[in-house]
């Protein structure tokens, strides 16, 4: 969350490597969570200290799939993400929710449904070329 | 703590002014509440304006050329919840003897500069905001839950808008004043699932103004106030892990402590005037603040209770979804038309009888809390 | 109202930090309040928030990963003077019996996104901003009539930056910590006639924060807090008609009501620190503020009455000249910068047996007004 | 003071009629006060009703000339303006304090000059075109 990127080359952005890894050896992708060694609660995304406790956090991956608390399908979104797209939030057995936009197709979302980090295009320029990369998630096959 | 009155309101119609500044719309509510007080401007000791958009010093631009300067000018900014922040100060000033007569102020322009056919989304240094997130979509995830979870339709969450319509085609202050369907209400164009445009509150410009003082200066003025029984203002928790998101714990736990300071309960409140910003968020309102049980929202609706003529009427100008939502406003526009129905002043609309009224207001799209800010006020005659 | 005292303050150091958000600074300086209160932060009932330049809900994006989430968060903007303001809240809140323990936060960064080589200017909606005035010309302006007025030269005002500089390079929080000479100061690049670059305060990014509390907290804390004697907060009156440009009539109200407040006057002060932004700024509030005669600034800055081991020393930290002003932040780094003098613990800048602290600052570019808001606060131990 | 101009055409904006009266028959350029009929007092510029008296107030002429009560020579300006460009606020006997740029040699400005208000330039594109034309002052020969 360290502000907003911005984009001088022609390469995507990756946001961000403090919440999301993705293996170069081409094993699949998870997030990053940060655990409290005093009260054991997962954040994120990144804290430097617990909010609870105010100690270090151990940086931990996060299971890589999770259930689908809810969603919605955006039709007037923002700039540079093509519309209609979906986003919802997923509750992860590290007992932290994380919102991302779904790549799953619409007709297929459902409440409760099983779903993995990928990682995916979430923002295009105005010529529909990738301009950042980082997590989505896809439903679990 | 001293008791604390509103002895004066004023407020410019709500609805799309590009041309005309938030000063110039905070200087009409200003003036107009000064006169509805009937006292003399000289003796408003403090200024709190709630506004979001404008740049430095937006109070001073308000009251500079009013001849209203010198005075504390305190310049509030909590997102939608800004003008109840205003109204809070206002309140805490007065109750604690720092000031005998002060003012609340909400103004914003927000159509001037801004460019349509975009949602409105969490700041970009906000994660779920760089991610795509915007707010219709976070009120649509609820949505999508609480239907899931309580078996309601998309006509049950219709009847919001309808009853909002209803009520505000007899309020000249509204931006929209068109009485609209169930169907009409469907079909409009779809903003985020399950909400359709007519679901979603409008953008909006608009100022509001109220002058509130203690009980000894407004039996010197002679004037008949309206009570502030209570007066709540706090922020959401932060929280990364899973809770029920039809549940708003800001809104829950805020409303428990206006009860409790005003001594009285949902059976006792005539009118609620919410932050139905989304038309799910009146029916988690219903619920939240006490007026059905969990689940029973469409049940409520339905049966009449939240509309003119019921015994707990909701959004009686209008709301948020007929008025609009100029940020710094709203909240104290909301406090004006309490005042005026507990004043009975609210003409076609007029609750009748009406003696105590709520208002609620949150918001604040931050990741990981629920809303940044929460206000809830109590009135009564 | 009761007795309020300040328990436990925090900074960060002031520079440009283009690359850490307003609320990374607001969570390092709050961090470090809480800490060296030594209260916990549960026990924290209120923050008040000073910030000009962010977006939406800042004090929420401070405090929520701090876990101090819930309580009354309520953000302010008085441009300059945002960070007094905060104070003010703050002390108002406890004065009052509202609450027991709040913290006041200054937070701001200015450099993040900002475009250097162009003077900050009144708003674009003000007048004199569309028709080219920029901050250090409405300063200049005062100064030139100064100058004429009471015979003061370029070398004199110089010495104000001169002075400040020995101060800074004392002061581990400052942005500039070099020593200057008369001539560097005056050959430095113009910027706004008569001041050179030296003469203007530089940009800066930062954050601040106080533990305030009531005296009975703070017995029940086992602390030794350093006591507000006077919390005033004004705004700058509208006139269009001619007037003296060398008194500063709302810094002289506003002092006024707080040396009355805290039944003083400038001979038991022994510190201050004003609104420095330029050079003639510090020579303006010298007579202003009480500490010398109309005209005679030269001579009780030539006489070493401000410096460290003078009677009034002005700007021991290094006034806005040395650490810059980044807005919402300054008025609570001062604050920090009183407690630390007062409690002793100010290093190699420490004013000997310190006992009473002023802090001033006013600002905010409304085309008409002296100034949009002025804050003035005393502390003693 | 209705916002922010913006510049859509070629032509320059004229800032603005409340304020300043240029006439096209060629006569001297004048700026418009406005007087209340209770207090006497005279704004500038343009206000609804009185500060003081919250009465409405009239339009008046100003006098042509007033003196310079002090100004600024500014180095590191507002872009869209040449620096170093002069400015300063000026008395009119009107008693009303009025703020602009002056069109004056800066080895020429003195405090307690007369002044007299003419039409310039006080803005110019990235061209160095004019882009707004408004009041400004200069010394009465
Ligand atoms: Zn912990
Ligand atoms: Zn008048």
């Amino acid at each position: 969350m360290s502000g907003q990127p911005t984009i001088d080359t022609n390469e995507p952005v990756f946001f961000h490597p403090d919440l999301f890894v993705v293996p170069t050896n081409g094993e699949a992708p998870y997030l990053l969570g940060y655990k409290c060694e005093d009260c054991g609660k997962v954040w994120f995304p990144k804290l430097e200290i617990c909010p609870e406790c105010w100690t270090d956090l151990k940086q931990i991956t996060l299971s890589r799939s999770g259930k689908l608390y809810s969603y919605s399908i955006i039709h007037i979104g923002q700039r540079g993400i093509k519309s209609p797209y979906a986003v919802g939030y997923v509750d992860f057995p590290e007992e932290v929710r994380i919102y991302a936009q779904l790549a799953i197709p619409h007709e297929k979302l459902k409440l409760g449904m099983d779903v993995e980090v990928i990682e995916g295009v979430v923002r295009l320029d105005k010529n529909s070329n990738p301009v950042m990369l980082s997590y989505m998630f896809k439903a679990v096959e | 703590m001293r008791e604390v009155y509103v002895v004066g309101v004023g407020m410019t119609p709500f609805g799309k002014f590009p041309d005309r500044p938030y000063y110039d719309l905070g200087k009409e509510a200003v003036v107009k509440a000064v006169k509805d007080a009937n006292v003399d401007k000289r003796e408003i000791q403090a200024g709190y304006v709630g506004n979001v958009k404008a740049g430095m010093a937006p109070g001073q631009k308000v009251f500079k050329t009013l001849g209203m300067t010198g005075m504390q000018i305190v310049n509030v900014e909590n997102a939608c919840s800004s003008g109840q922040t205003a109204l809070n100060l206002a309140y805490s000033a007065i109750a604690s003897g720092q000031y005998d007569m002060v003012m609340a102020v909400g103004c914003e322009n927000l159509t001037g500069g801004r460019t349509s056919g975009e949602a409105l989304a969490p700041d970009q240094d906000d994660i779920e905001g760089i991610l795509g997130n915007v707010m219709p979509a976070i009120y649509g995830m609820r949505a999508k839950k609480y239907m899931e979870q309580y078996g309601a339709t998309p006509e049950d969450l219709a009847l919001v808008a309808v009853k909002n319509h209803k009520h505000s085609s007899l309020n000249p202050y509204a931006q929209f004043r068109n009485l609209v369907t169930i169907e009409e209400v469907l079909a409009s164009r779809m903003v985020a699932e399950p909400f359709t445009l007519l679901q979603c509150c409008p953008i909006a410009d608009g100022a509001a103004a109220a002058v509130v003082c203690s009980k000894e200066k407004m039996l010197q003025l002679g004037a008949k106030g309206v009570k502030i029984d209570a007066s709540i203002l706090v922020s959401g928790l932060f929280k990364n892990q899973p809770s029920d998101l039809t549940v708003p714990e800001i809104t829950q736990r805020a409303s428990r402590l206006a009860y409790e300071m005003a001594g009285m309960g949902p059976v006792d409140i005539n009118m609620v005037e919410c932050h139905d910003a989304f038309t799910i968020a009146e029916f988690l309102y219903y619920e939240t603040l006490g007026f059905c049980e969990k689940g029973e929202a469409a049940s409520f609706i339905r049966s009449g209770a939240a509309e003119l003529g019921g015994k707990h009427v909701f959004s009686v100008r209008g709301g948020l979804l007929c008025m609009g939502h100029p940020l710094g406003a709203t909240g104290v526009a909301q406090t004006v038309e309490a005042v005026w129905q507990l004043r009975g002043q609210a003409g076609d609309r007029q609750i009748p009888g009406a003696k105590t009224a709520m208002i609620h207001i949150t918001g604040g799209g931050v990741s990981g809390m629920d809303n940044a800010a929460c206000g809830v006020h109590i009135f009564t005659v």
